[in-house]
């Protein structure tokens, strides 16, 4: 059956599997990815099916993982790395940044990095500090490395895929509050191009631009905004890196207003990046400052106070009633 | 000139003949790989054991290997080792209470020590006031003897804060909870403690999974190096969540401090007296200058890694019913009762005692306020920053226009 | 004598020395940093003047000369580390993004992080790969950092100073290829303030913003300029986290047209903060959109293409004639 | 149950008494502190030798101790012997060019192994065509042994590329600066032959220096527990920048395999015989399925760090020069001379060979073009990126602005 309803977990989970199938040299690597399956269980069962060989936990090291990734991929394989959570991705940033984004510049084309770096993040889910966060800018601003984020079960598989199919490093950040909403999953659709944005709802007044775990926040909001007479387009930008600046200026040209919506850190947030650029190839369609919600300059908060700290319905309401004030 | 460990003489795929040729015998491959692992698991470790699981003594002379040790318990009477039972059945009794206020929504997880008590109370009750302690997430035995309200502790499992206590006041750190990395505060802060002139020791705790990091090998090099007064205190509690030493090392880990220069000592983690020993002869190492030492306590760890955690996903329960017989605690009672230390009384007192415990943690927990909202822009500069003061204020009025209005 | 004439460089080395005999916590530590006095020599005589326990060569290992840094840290000291080159921090970027940066806010501000690390960042030396890097988006984005970078020995001496007294982590970038640059330093005056922009040349027709390395190549656009009869201000920013938008949206007020310039990629490149944020406090005002200059999304190239890749006086002028013509 | 170094056992500060008290003393307990260390250098180390330095062969019979090695050179003739002769020759001329050029300005940096020629031909020439080596910056000699047209390491220093060679070509990776990632690369790579089935080994080369970085532990932990077929070879020369080998260790780096499970041998780096052989007595082990080994070539860098150093800011003049009796090319040569594998027409021959080398060299480099000013796009993605399409064209725009305009 080529249509089911999936939770993106379980889309994720059916996406590796069908790499697996599809390619022996695909492998999953990380902590608790074996037996547990991962602590979301996004890979469960893959090793019973798959073995040790393919689907293999590893010491308690990141820079280890990945920078052991980079040698699996210089000899042919296709690493799919899992990092337990977004706040322990930083040991090994190291390799991230010196090493697999730049090794394919570095030998002037001769060596591919086909490496998808898997990483549950983002907050909403009530956890203690180090799992809750969002730190998409500091893989996005560095060259060499892609960035996206699915929103949905269909995005999460197909652009699993389309990571697993790139040959460039691909960092998949997995919206983690989001892995049990269920959606349909057309496992035969021709996918959308990875890095291109998609016009979640369409609207004239104002435009949202989200990704992840906000693009829910952003459709409810425009839901709710509906009633009070609001048109609001929702674009789902899927891509960091590259932001697929067409599409934001396309619904932009149309409704003259932009707020962009993440969880992390507002300064220096993709959302900044947008707001120049949108700003720069817009100027005369503008009809207000892009506005931009998100998080503070602060640590995660305490889970008690992530409702407050995390962008939602009234936060994205206001900004839009801000943006149309103008 | 060469130095090769016994494992490593055990050739790891078929000796001899030729790795098998394709992609095919991956699968098989990879069983023999885990086969041959499982064969340096230590079922029966050699370690330094003062009593039995039985509750038995002992002595130099069953053991001429504990000499060094044994001595650094002889001071210790009957009355301090009813202190130190006390401290496991408190312990033990405030982590049951905290896994069941997690339960019961109060708590969004808790990390449990059950199992891990007397390696926690024997080195913890082996330091100094003075002396500073490194914790992870899982030290309440360890929390419990520098004098922490262990309702303090509680907090940042709620959810309520990142740390609830002042560190400075019982000379206990914050918990880290990313893997490993408090192992170089702990040797940083013993490099202060040498450059003092103070005679003060530092102990830092980790995990079998955690010795993988590159920190802690960063940490072993830079206390050799300099020669800091710090105990590298690791539990293998044989599981980093669901992944068995196997993955993480290849002969026990105790053995890696000497290829960076100090000793290492196994010490039966669930035996609270040769804890308390093998700590304080650390210790005193590293007050007399002798540099860092690494004590590695074989424990288990009984329950799941947290709340969130399902062992039946990856171990057998025969495995956490043989550690059952090695419970730290009975172990001790067996002992005390054995040779007449305690009597029943003494056991009622301490249950009415944990009792009263634990009704203070269920109060102290329920009754624990939300921070205030803005607290999120709370301390995130000592010295402040505009942009914080900025997105206070607009937070601050975001907020105010809710009120009232509508 | 209140008044020299030194190097940045000498500046420096002067700042240290000077912090070293205030405060006996005060400590340095970084490879290289004793008898060789650092690789640029920042740190030269010190270990012969005030011993090996207070100018400290580490093991090679800059995730554990951070984290020793911390414990040091808290035991009450002041360690002033040196980061061999931008490119080699990353191995510490874990210390200091997840344990540095957030101790103060974890232990609900009993902890205080009075930590420095000197990073000599960005490009223009002819240097092989990871040498000429500027790494700054990385470290400003990340809540419970300060980053500042001096553009001249004034304020190289000063900022220093003040970096060491400040209670919070501050990530100190220096821009190598000016190290050799002499200018005035008074030792005796007060200073402004650390987090301050300061106005580097008035003008009134356009604004650039700069700091660090970019503050050189703008007051010579902004002289090559005047010449053609464009009255151009340059603002050192000289912090960039906290940015002092106050500053800069004063200037933009009295000019209306803003270009940010630094070697760091344009892609979320502290650029795109302060367009976001000055287009959304001076909508109005503004003539044109803020136009950024900087590096572009590549890694850095080889010694040989720096000086394209670079942004120079050219591609300066040619934003401000871009600026000029809306 | 308890590992202690000998070195450990020595106490490190003035045993028994007490620190010095007080911050005022720290510069002496300072001084103390780097007395200890000092004393930690081995300066006449045990290691597997198999020719001395004045070219003489060491014999079992001399050394029991080298019998597990020796019969890995049985092969060699004399031929073999006048070839690594030639490699280590031909690699100093190649390498004094380069130092030469860039005084003339020609490379803006050089990183020279002189003194280190034993260790890497010895190295290098015991590995197979599709063995796999992951260099740090300095391998040039193995570079010459894998058959890459020296020429080629030129381009980084030159600034030209970031890396001028095909690794797969010659099965050599490119050389990696931000030091002790390519053991990681190494281990993995290792990893993926032993999925493969293949018997092929691998080669991490790294420093001294290197050794305290976490990522080295980690490709010790990642080869130990998957039991990869990884050889890691530290050339410790002693040095790294200013800092001398104390500053990173405690005790001999050799011994740090053991406790990670795998074995360590020291070998006199400045033997280009007994590089060959344990080299290859490590290959072998990998190829066998044995797993990792870790060899510490115990050497000496004669040269400054790189051309932009000056040791003479951090080292005497007499250790240099001790070092220089030593040299590895004078031993083989004695050797040579004494056995009469080859005489005076051989070297001259091999002089005029090296002076071809040495002007082809300068001959590339000065007419090496230096790259489209477009080569800054490209290769940054092998599937595209929207963004770096946009800069592209936006850039060849602005070029394109400057011709005929103005
Ligand atoms: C850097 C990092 N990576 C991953 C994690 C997730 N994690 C939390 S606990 C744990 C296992 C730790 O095992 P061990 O060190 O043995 O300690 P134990 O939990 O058994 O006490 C993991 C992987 C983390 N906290 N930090
Ligand atoms: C992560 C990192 N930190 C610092 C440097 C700067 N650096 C280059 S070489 C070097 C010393 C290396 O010493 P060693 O490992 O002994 O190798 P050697 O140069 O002696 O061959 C240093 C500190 C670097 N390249 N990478
Ligand atoms: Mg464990
Ligand atoms: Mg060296």
């Amino acid at each position: 059956m080529a249509v089911q309803k999936l939770t993106i977990a379980k889309a994720l989970n059916d996406s590796l599997r069908k790499a697996l199938e599809t390619d022996p040299k695909v492998l999953i690597m990380g902590e608790d990815v074996g037996k547990l399956g991962g602590v979301f269980r996004i890979t469960d069962g893959l090793q019973k099916d798959f073995g040790e060989e393919r689907v293999i936990d590893t010491p308690l090291a990141e820079s280890g993982i990945v920078g052991t990734a980079i040698g699996l991929a210089l000899r042919g394989y296709r690493p799919v790395v899992e990092i337990q959570f977004d706040g322990f991705v930083f040991p090994a940033y190291d390799q991230i940044v010196t090493q697999l984004a730049k090794m394919h510049a570095r030998s002037l084309g001769t060596i591919k990095m086909p490496v998808v770096i898997r990483i549950p993040y983002a907050g909403g889910i009530g956890a203690v500090e180090h799992h809750s966060e969002s730190p998409e800018t500091l893989f996005a601003h560095v060259p060499g490395l892609k960035v996206v984020s699915p929103s949905n079960a269909n995005d999460a598989y197909w652009m699993l895929q389309q990571a697993i199919l790139s040959d460039d490093p691909v960092i998949f950040f997995e919206p983690k509050r989001r892995y049990w909403d269920k959606g349909e999953v057309d496992v035969e659709a021709i996918p959308d191009a990875l890095h291109g944005s998609r016009v979640a709802r369409t609207g004239t007044d104002i435009t949202l631009a989200a990704y992840g775990p906000m693009v829910k926040v952003c459709l409810e909001a425009a839901a709710a905004a509906a009633e009070e007479g609001k048109s609001v387009e929702v674009v789902d930008l899927r891509s960091m890196s590259p932001v697929d600046f067409d599409g934001i200026q396309a619904s932009v040209e149309k409704t003259r207003r932009l707020v962009v919506v993440h969880e992390a850190p507002v300064f220096l947030g993709v959302g900044s990046e947008i707001a120049a650029r949108i700003t720069e190839r817009c100027f005369y369609h503008l009809e207000a400052p892009v506005l931009r919600v998100g998080g503070y300059h602060a640590p995660y908060p305490p889970a008690r106070l992530e409702d407050e700290y995390l962008p939602g319905l009234d936060r994205v309401l206001d900004a839009v009633d801000r943006s149309l004030a103008y | 000139m060469t130095v090769e460990s016994t494992a490593a003489r055990k050739p790891r795929r078929s000796s001899g003949a030729k790795r098998p040729a394709g992609a095919a015998s991956a699968a098989k491959a990879g069983k023999a790989a885990a086969a041959a692992t499982a064969q340096t698991h230590v079922a029966e470790p050699q370690f330094v054991q003062l009593l039995t699981p039985e509750g038995d003594r002992v002595e130099v002379a069953d053991n001429p290997d504990i000499a060094e040790f044994a001595p650094f318990v002889a001071d210790i009477t009957t009355d301090d080792l009813r202190g130190l039972y006390r401290d496991m059945v408190m312990t033990r009794r405030f982590d049951g209470e905290a896994t069941a206020l997690q339960r019961q929504g109060e708590l969004g997880l808790w990390a449990s020590l059950l199992g891990q008590e007397a390696a926690q109370i024997g080195s913890g009750r082996a330091l100094r006031d003075d002396d500073y302690v490194f914790p992870t997430y899982r030290e309440h035995g360890v929390a419990w003897c520098r004098g922490v309200d262990p309702t303090n502790l509680l907090g940042m499992f709620r959810g309520v804060n990142h740390g609830g206590w002042d560190p400075t006041t019982n000379n206990f750190h914050l918990y880290t909870i990313v893997i490993g990395s408090q192992t170089l505060h702990a040797t940083g802060y013993a490099m202060g403690v040498a450059k003092d002139g103070a005679d003060s020791a530092v102990i830092a705790y980790f995990g079998d999974g955690a010795s993988s990091q590159g920190d802690v090998a960063e940490a072993f090099t830079f206390s050799a190096v300099y020669n800091s007064p710090v105990v590298f205190f690791c539990q293998n509690n044989q599981w980093a969540i669901s992944e068995p030493t196997e993955r993480q090392m290849r002969v026990p880990l105790y053995q890696r401090a000497q290829g960076f220069g100090f000793p290492g000592v196994r010490v039966d983690g669930n035996d609270v007296l040769a804890c308390l020993a093998v700590t304080r002869w650390a210790l005193e190492r590293a007050r007399r200058g002798e540099g860092p030492t690494l004590v590695e306590a074989f424990t288990y760890r009984m329950g799941a890694h947290t709340t969130s955690d399902d062992p039946t996903k990856y171990r057998r329960d025969e495995e956490t019913a043989a550690w059952e017989a090695k419970d730290p605690i009975l172990r001790l009672k067996a002992h005390l009762v054995a040779t007449g230390g305690a009597d029943e009384a003494y056991f009622q007192e301490l249950e009415a005692e944990s009792e009263i415990l634990g009704k203070r943690v269920r109060e102290v927990v329920r009754s624990m306020p939300d921070p205030d909202t803005m607290a999120i822009f709370e301390n995130v500069y000592a010295d402040g920053h505009a942009l914080v003061d900025e997105e206070r204020a607009q937070f601050a009025a975001y907020l105010a226009s809710f009120e009232g209005g509508e």
